[in-house]
């Protein structure tokens, strides 16, 4: 059976991490490892835009590209606060795992 | 000035207009001074009396012995008018309204005379006499009405009075519940009288009685309505229960009896001469309605008067208070006057109310004298030798026990005779039987009261002595009318050429029959004699004899228990029940709503546990069971394999 | 309309009034509280002169709508900002100005935050006031909800808990009617859609003009399925009546006399304007169970008042009872019947006002309101005595009392329709006289009780609701044309006649 | 062929230069002498919101940069609303911000940056755009949530609030970037024509639901709702109310725009504009569930902002009611609607922003006597919640009636009914704040008079609530002409 590389190929790829990133939401108890994860899905939709600008013909317009740069500024600028965030809670709360961060409930 | 007496009877609603003003004087101005309030009220009710007499003599003359050519209907004015509904105010002068005005007004001013000396020293003073008037106004204001609602509109009014003058001690528990007991027992009455009203007005478009009357000779079709009985037949049975009510009839009697709480001119006053009378004036009123409805109607009415009659009678025999006695003779001789309304004689009932009214309020006033002298004592075997302490008292006591007991030539003879007669030619046996005997028992037991009473020995805690003029006074009046009130009768100027229901029906004289009824009447008196003077039989070996029936009628036939019992266990009973419904259900599902409410907000609340996976793991999945719900809404099944979006895809 | 050009400022006026004076009470020190209550009272008098001159003033040969005033508001919506009385409005205006006015005399030994009180007493007269001048249905629901909110915390602030607290009976009462009132705004927002599609995509909320559109029966009957709920929630029909007694019982006086006397009557006029004369097929439809919620309503509410030990819920639930009269009218819907329950709506309003009036009294005197530890105050207080026994006997429908007036033109009215109904309504007269007689009894009469012998007797200013209520009600009893001249102009000359003599269920004559 | 037209963009460049200054003074100038940044701000955003009333009634419409920006009215109506609740909100923050540890001057540049992105938002013509104005937004917020260093609730609203946002809006951009897979542009009109073109498919869907996953937890939409109380409770109360009134109103302004011209084709529009049944049905299932849930949860709340938090959910039911019949007057409905809501929200978290301040608490129950510590604050609290429940004389009833008379002429009628009935549910939990400043003395609390600006602010509001409330005409008008301005 012959098995081609096309936009299909990308789009599982782009699934998968996202889904990864999704069960990292989930699954991870450190906020550090939480962020990453949330980085996976952004990467997944980066993936998305690329491939589809790609294959979608009409190389001149980038479109995709271009999105996919801008996304990647916006998630370094949503890690840097988070780290920031991380930092400051850390400080008072000498935890970084999710589990702790229940003050704020019912 | 007028011409003709009779151009006086537009100026009718001036009777009960002038104490209607002197209860409102008393009521916002005079009430502070005593002296003021009497004077006004007493004023008030003697111009009245005044009037009432001129109109009398006015009505006499516009009377050819044949029909009455005085105006009747005096111009009414209008009262209430909307859609659907046109009610007329007015004033009616005929033989029978100018009687009652006569009565009312007589009685009223002699009661109110005689109180002068009775309330005298009561702190109720001013309300007592602006009490007086109101009731004056009510009663008169009921006579002269021209229509059903008019005449309900007072009937109402002089319950009220009733209803204040019976609590007239309101801090007497009994006279409180007293008072209570008869509103709400005549209320019961009302509400027939008030249907019966209702529907008249739904099918004549009219309440006026002689608008009535035409409409009913003229062309209208009676029908049957339910349980066999015409339409007519059962307005009038719906209006007579007013009457049962108001006029003490079984078995809405038992207010009566208690009523006797008030103060005792006011007993001789309402209850004895006038307001009880108003339910046998309303019949008489509305005698055209018995006349076109079906026999069974008056059927009704004379069966009913009869029972009332003996089965009140009876009770009397046994009492002790010296003014339930009169109480339950009022009730009999009510229900004399119902049952010769019942055999078709207005004449008679009307003569008998008449002369009643004399008798009977002399006799109550006569008990209040005594009362008065021994200081609110009333039982009759606490008495005894007043005759000669009171001598005036005494005599005009016994006038009235000839009157009542149908002596001749005392007033009740006339009356009573008449009754009986007309039972008897209008083909009612057995009712003339009933009155026979009744007549009988009424002689008995009044007797025995005034042995007891007057007669004997006097007892030595007693200090009694004869009272005011004041009080006299009315005594020796209603005497004298008590005596030769019955000669109107006479044949040469008969009671029944004044009032009679359509053609003339007067029972001439039957000599035979009233011998039989006098004969009746010494033998009751008679037999009290042997009993409580000459002590020949004792009564209590009669007693002895009969326990059952005596405390049978001692305990008035265990009515009142009867009523009591329906009231606490069975009308309370309900109430608390439906409290407790209304509590716990009706109220229920509203507070457990509320309760449903408040308790899943506390649950759903426990949904925000502050662990942000969990708010994560529930983002995802509420966008996969929407995605799914949508697809699969639309039908698009392939979305079920996690491959198929990219497929999707050019 | 002459009239209307004349004086169609007058209603403003009117309305204006007691807002005025709040105004002025806002900006007076809260330590004068005699200078506030004299004031309030001024404000409420002015409003109930002005009111009485509508009264007389209004051409009842020409009747309709009069003393006119119509701006338009909201363009988009339709709305216009529309005053305007009928006969059948002026009876409701007087009776909310008499009430207010007696209200704030009723208050006037209140020494607890005396400001706030009688600004909110004013907001509150103003609210209902607009709710019976306004032409359209919008500024009629506005008025109506602004009430809501005043009372509730005026029972909250001065309110008195005995069977249950004064913050359960508010919350309860607000609540109760707000949802009602929910649903009545659902159908009013169909109504207004309908009508507009109708009117060609130009909505209007004027009643007469609503009025005129032939609506699908279906949806009549839908709509005015819920006005009766939110309506008759607030008429207190029977089932949805359990939040008036606890709601009377826990509000101030002047609350009790201003929701009791007015306040419910918006229930019925709103049946009466909206129900019968906007949707009268969906009111044929439903009045036969209307009818029978109506006297279920009367011996179901006279029974339980016979149960009661608390004055006000007495009280409360004969006021449950008697607007059962009320309703079964307007479900008999004729000309008298209508008639009738205008007028019982005007003659309760004076009478469950005076009542609470003088209960009020009592309770500021003697601290209770409990029947058994009451008795023989007719001694002590026998001014009061004799207020408290007008009020009884006009409850009791005595004639003379324009109540007896009101219930008579009713009976005679629904007999017509429904002749069964009507004679167990009838027989609910003496169980009301029951229970009325057992309460005088209880309280003004019997032994007197030395524990009472320190109360002082109705004085000054306290006289007058006494004088003022009782005086409306014999004279307008005693003479029921002055009231009934109105009112007779309001029904037979809207078209209310008209859709009776279409749709009416007058039988004349009936099944007798 | 490349348009730049400036003059369309006046507001945005002067936010973003305000942004820029009031950055550069809080490096400049020494911590102590930055009173006077909270007044700058407030002057200079006057000017911007005078000149953008001028620029909606008389300023040019049109579409620039290539279409991936709109400036007609329905935007103009939006920056209106963000720039007053940014006026106001900076209003009432002043004594509160003097209360921060560190760095009070950043916080009103941050403010700015997030009117900046709201602003974008509700400009955008294309997706990416609309991200951009999204994000900036939203980091903003991230940090001003986190703001108060010290306050340990703070810091964690700020991480969960980035975690669950950055998720979000990752869920978001799969689906942009699903929709430009299908279409290839990210214009929303080309994307709009390329819809109607394809067939209803298993993408297309999940691509709409993706989106409206991530609209809907920026608006707060059940049960995409979850963060919002824990947020609304340890942010500050000023970024509170920003959080609560002006992004929630941006994500609406996006949302309408996006599901009204393209997203709606086909999938969760009415079908008379070709959607289909199944997401309007879903819609309204999710609106009513708004509705109940933060209705519900409300009631049993002790504290002051969580409790608004649970109410600014269910009025997010409220205003999505409007968007379900995509017709012009669902759209002025929930413009009208989004617009009253600010000054209502606003002016309950003013006082709530005052008492936090002068209590330093937030419990319902220190609200205590306020009736008599300080009438205005009480007056205006009640009249702000009863705005929110839709109590006539107050704005709140004309809106709510816009909105569900909208919804009521498609055809929904119970809709209608739960709308009706749960907001008057609310007035339960409003009035018991009613109750506890009313009824009790509040003995043992202390006096605390509003004064300055924040009382400017708490009058203004209530007097716009009452002033709308019984005369919508202004308002109402403008809210057409930008709905139509939106939906042809």
């Amino acid at each position: 059976m012959s098995f081609s590389v096309g936009l299909s190929t990308y789009l599982l790829v782009g699934a998968m991490l996202f889904s990864l990133g999704l069960y990292g939401i989930f699954a991870k108890k450190n906020v550090i490892a939480v962020l990453m994860s949330i980085e996976l899905m952004l990467n997944a939709v980066n993936l998305n835009f690329v491939a589809f600008n790609r294959f979608l013909g009409n190389e001149s317009v980038l479109h995709g590209f271009v999105t996919a740069v801008f996304i990647i500024v916006l998630a370094a600028a949503e890690v840097a606060v988070g780290l920031a965030l991380v930092i400051s809670i850390y400080r008072t709360r000498k935890s970084t795992s999710v589990d702790d961060f229940n003050w704020l409930k019912w | 000035m007028f011409k003709e007496m009779h151009d006086l009877f537009q100026w009718a609603w001036l009777i009960p207009f002038l104490p209607f003003l002197s209860f409102l004087l008393i009521a916002l101005v005079t009430r502070r001074s005593k002296g003021l309030s009497a004077a006004v009220s007493i004023l008030a009710i003697l111009s009245a009396l005044g009037l009432a007499i001129a109109i009398g003599v006015g009505v006499i003359q516009s009377w050819n012995g044949e029909e009455f050519v005085g105006r009747e209907a005096v111009a009414a004015a209008n009262w209430l008018n909307i859609g659907g509904l046109k009610i007329d105010f007015g004033t009616i002068v005929d033989p029978l309204s100018a009687m009652m005005l006569f009565v009312v007004t007589l009685v009223a001013s002699m009661v109110q005379i005689y109180s002068l000396g009775y309330m005298h020293g009561d702190r109720g003073w001013s309300r007592y006499y602006a009490y007086q008037s109101l009731f004056a106004a009510s009663m008169l204001g009921l006579v002269i009405s021209t229509n059903l609602l008019q005449l309900f509109i007072f009937w109402e009014l002089v319950g009220l009075c009733s209803y204040l003058l019976i609590g007239f001690w309101y801090f007497k528990v009994s006279a409180r519940e007293a008072a209570k007991k008869a509103f709400i027992t005549t209320r019961v009455g009302d509400f027939g009288l008030l249907l019966g009203i209702l529907f008249l007005y739904n099918k004549f478009g009219t309440l006026d009685f002689a608008a009535l009357s035409n409409a009913m000779n003229t062309n209208f079709q009676d029908f049957a309505l339910i349980g066999g009985l015409s339409y007519l037949t059962v307005m009038a049975i719906l209006v007579f229960i007013g009457p049962i009510g108001k006029s003490g009839q079984f078995p809405l009697h038992v207010w009566l009896p208690d009523a006797m709480e008030g103060p005792t001119p006011v007993s001789a006053l309402i209850h004895a001469a006038t307001m009880v009378v108003a339910g046998v004036y309303l019949v008489a009123r509305i005698y055209f309605l018995f006349e076109h409805a079906s026999p069974a109607a008056l059927q009704f009415v004379a069966g009913l008067g009869a029972f009332t009659a003996i089965f009140a009678a009876t009770i009397a025999i046994a009492q002790d208070d010296i003014k339930r006695i009169l109480a339950y003779s009022t009730l009999s001789q009510l229900g004399y006057m119902m049952f010769a309304l019942g055999v078709g004689s207005l004449t008679a009932s009307m003569f008998h109310l008449m002369t009643h009214a004399f008798f009977k309020a002399l006799m109550f006033l006569g008990a209040g004298s005594v009362i008065h002298a021994l200081h609110e004592k009333q039982n009759i075997w606490d008495m005894g030798g007043l005759w000669k302490k009171m001598p005036i008292t005494g005599w005009t006591f016994f006038i009235g026990v000839l009157a009542i007991s149908g002596v001749p030539p005392f007033a009740g003879f006339w009356s009573k005779d008449e009754i009986l007669a007309a039972a008897l030619h209008n083909g009612h046996p057995v009712i003339y039987a009933v009155g026979l005997f009744t007549a009988f028992l009424t002689a008995f037991y009044m007797s025995r009261l005034f042995f007891v009473a007057f007669t004997g020995p006097s007892k030595p805690e007693n200090h009694p002595h004869e009272s005011p003029w004041t009080m006299t006074l009315p005594l020796i009046i209603l005497g004298v009318l008590s005596v030769v009130g019955g000669l109107v009768a006479l044949p040469e100027h008969n009671f029944a050429f004044y009032v009679h229901a359509g053609e003339l029906e007067h029972e001439a004289m039957d000599w035979a029959l009233a011998g039989i009824s006098v004969v009746a009447g010494l033998i009751g008196i008679g037999l009290a004699y042997t009993i409580y003077v000459r002590k020949a039989i004792a009564a209590e070996s009669i007693v002895a004899k009969f326990p059952g029936i005596y405390r049978l009628l001692k305990n008035k036939y265990y009515v009142d228990e009867f009523y009591l019992w329906l009231i606490h266990h069975i009308m309370d009973g309900l109430a608390k029940v439906l409290y407790w419904i209304d509590l716990y259900i009706v109220d229920g599902i509203i507070n457990g709503l509320a309760l449903f409410t408040r308790g899943s907000a506390r649950t759903l609340r426990r949904t925000q546990t502050g662990q942000l996976q969990t708010y994560a793991l529930v983002f995802f999945f509420a966008v996969v069971v929407i995605y799914l719900v949508f697809a699969i809404g639309e039908g698009q099944l392939a979305a079920l394999n996690p491959l198929a979006m990219l497929g999707g895809v050019k | 309309m002459s009239a209307a050009t004349a004086g169609s400022m007058i209603l403003p006026f009117t309305l204006l009034a007691p807002v005025l004076a709040a105004l002025i009470i806002v900006f007076l020190p809260k330590e004068e509280g005699k200078m506030i209550k004299i004031v309030a009272a001024l404000g409420t008098f002015a409003a109930l002169a002005l009111s009485v001159y509508v009264f007389f003033a209004y051409d009842r040969a020409q009747g309709g709508m009069q003393f006119n005033l119509i701006l338009p508001w909201t363009k988009d919506l339709g709305v216009n900002l529309a005053f305007g009385v009928d006969g059948i409005s002026i009876p409701m205006l007087v009776l909310t100005n008499l009430i207010g006015f007696t209200a704030v005399y009723s208050s006037w030994n209140l020494d607890k935050r005396v400001k706030e009180f009688f600004v909110l007493l004013l907001i509150l007269i103003t609210g209902v006031m607009g709710t019976f001048i306004a032409r359209d249905l919008f500024i009629f629901f506005l008025f109506y909800e602004i009430v809501v909110i005043p009372i509730y915390i005026m029972v909250i602030i001065w309110g008195s808990t005995k069977r249950v607290s004064k913050e359960y009976a508010g919350m309860k009462l607000t609540i109760y009617l707000l949802i009602g009132s929910a649903f009545l705004l659902v159908g009013l927002v169909a109504l207004y859609l309908n009508a507009k599609g109708l009117n060609g995509g130009q909505g209007t909320f004027m009643f007469d003009e609503l009025a005129k559109f032939k609506y699908d029966p279906t949806f009549q009957k839908i709509v005015f399925g819920l006005m009766a709920f939110g309506f008759g929630s607030l008429i207190s029909m029977f089932p949805f009546h359990s939040w008036s007694p606890d709601g009377y019982a826990g509000a101030p006086t002047a609350v009790s006399m201003i929701h009791a006397g007015v306040l419910k009557k918006i229930g019925g006029y709103g049946l009466i304007r909206l129900g019968l004369m906007v949707l009268p097929v969906g009111a044929k439809f439903w009045a036969p169970v209307i009818a029978t919620l109506a006297i279920a309503g009367v011996l179901y509410a006279a029974f339980i008042a016979l149960a009661q030990k608390d004055l006000k819920y007495v009280v409360g639930y004969s006021s449950v009872s008697h607007m059962g009269y009320v309703l079964i009218a307007i479900a008999a819907f004729n000309v008298t019947s209508i008639n009738g329950a205008v007028e019982m709506m005007f003659a309760h309003g004076v009478m469950s006002a005076l009542f609470f009036s003088m209960i009020g009294f009592v309770y500021e005197k003697s601290h209770t309101r409990n029947i058994s530890e009451l008795g023989g105050l007719a001694r002590q207080m026998p001014r009061l005595a004799v207020g408290f026994l007008i009020a009884g006997m006009a409850s009791l429908g005595l004639p003379g009392t324009v109540n007896f007036i009101a219930e008579f033109t009713i009976f005679m009215g629904s007999v017509r329709a429904y002749p069964v109904l009507a004679i167990l309504g009838i027989a609910g007269i003496i169980f009301t006289a029951a229970y009325i007689l057992r309460t005088l009894a209880n309280v003004l009469f019997g032994p007197r009780r030395p524990e009472w012998d320190h109360l002082k007797d109705l004085r000054g200013p306290e006289m007058v609701p006494l004088v003022v209520l009782v005086f409306v009600l014999f004279v307008t009893g005693m003479f029921p044309n002055i009231v009934y001249s109105v009112i007779n102009s309001g029904v037979t000359h809207s078209d209310l006649s008209k859709v009776m003599e279409t749709v009416g269920l007058a039988k004349m004559g009936g099944l007798f | 062929m490349f348009d730049f037209n400036f003059l369309m963009l006046t507001p945005e460049i002067a936010v973003a230069v305000l942004t820029l200054v009031l950055l550069a003074i809080g490096l400049l100038i020494p911590q102590g002498a930055r009173k006077g940044m909270m007044p700058l701000t407030v002057f200079f955003l006057l000017g911007v919101l005078a000149f953008s009333v001028y620029d909606f009634f008389f300023g040019p419409q049109g579409v620039t940069l290539g279409g991936m920006y709109i400036h007609d009215q329905f935007a103009g109506f939006f920056k209106i609303l963000f720039l007053s609740a940014a006026i106001l909100v900076a209003l009432s923050s002043g004594a509160y911000v003097q209360s921060f540890p560190t760095s009070r001057g950043d916080f009103y540049a941050l403010l700015m940056g997030a009117t900046l992105g709201m602003m974008l938002m509700s400009g955008a013509g294309d997706l990416l755009t609309l991200y951009v104005g999204l994000e900036l937004m939203t980091i903003t917020f991230y940090i001003l949530v986190a703001y108060w260093l010290t306050e340990e609730k703070s810091a964690e609203a700020g991480v969960k609030y980035l975690i669950l946002g950055a998720a979000s809006s990752a869920v978001l951009l799969y689906g942009i970037s699903l929709f430009y897979g299908m279409t290839g542009s990210l214009m929303l009109t080309d994307i709009r024509q390329a819809m109607f073109a394809t067939p209803i498919s298993p993408v297309t869907i999940l691509a709409s639901v993706f989106l409206l996953a991530g609209f809907g937890f920026k608006i707060s939409l059940v049960p995409f709702h979850m963060w919002a109380a824990d947020i609304y409770e340890g942010a500050p109360t000023p970024v509170t109310a920003f959080l609560a009134v002006a992004s929630k109103a941006a994500a609406f302004a996006a949302l309408i725009r996006v599901y009204v011209l393209t997203v709606g084709v086909q999938t969760f529009s009415p079908p008379s504009i070709g959607g289909h049944w199944t997401g309007q049905n879903l819609l309204l299932v999710l609106a009513a569930l708004t509705m109940i849930v933060g209705n519900l949860i409300a009631i049993p709340q002790t504290n002051i902002k969580r409790m608004l938090a649970f109410s600014s959910v269910a009025q997010a039911g409220y205003l999505m009611v409007g968007i379900i019949p995509a017709s012009p007057d669902g759209v002025k409905g929930v413009l009208f609607y989004a617009m009253i809501y600010v000054f209502g929200n606003m002016g309950a978290f003013a006082v709530a922003t005052h008492i936090g301040q002068a209590q330093g608490s937030d419990e319902i129950k220190d609200f205590a006597g306020l009736a008599r510590r300080s009438p205005v604050a009480a007056a205006v609290m009640t009249a702000s919640l009863l705005s929110l429940a839709g109590i006539p004389p107050l704005a709140g009833f004309v809106g709510k009636f816009y909105l569900f008379s909208a919804v009521m002429s498609e055809g929904f009628t119970a809709i209608a009914y739960i709308g009706f009935v749960m907001s008057m549910v609310s007035v339960y939990y409003y009035l018991s704040v009613v109750k506890v400043m009313y009824l009790t003395e509040g003995e043992g609390l202390p006096l605390v008079p509003v004064k300055g600006a924040s009382k400017f602010t708490m009058v203004f509001t209530m007097l716009i609530t009452l002033a709308l409330g019984l005369y919508p005409t202004p308002l109402a008008q403008m809210a057409i002409a930008a709905a139509n301005s939106l939906v042809k």
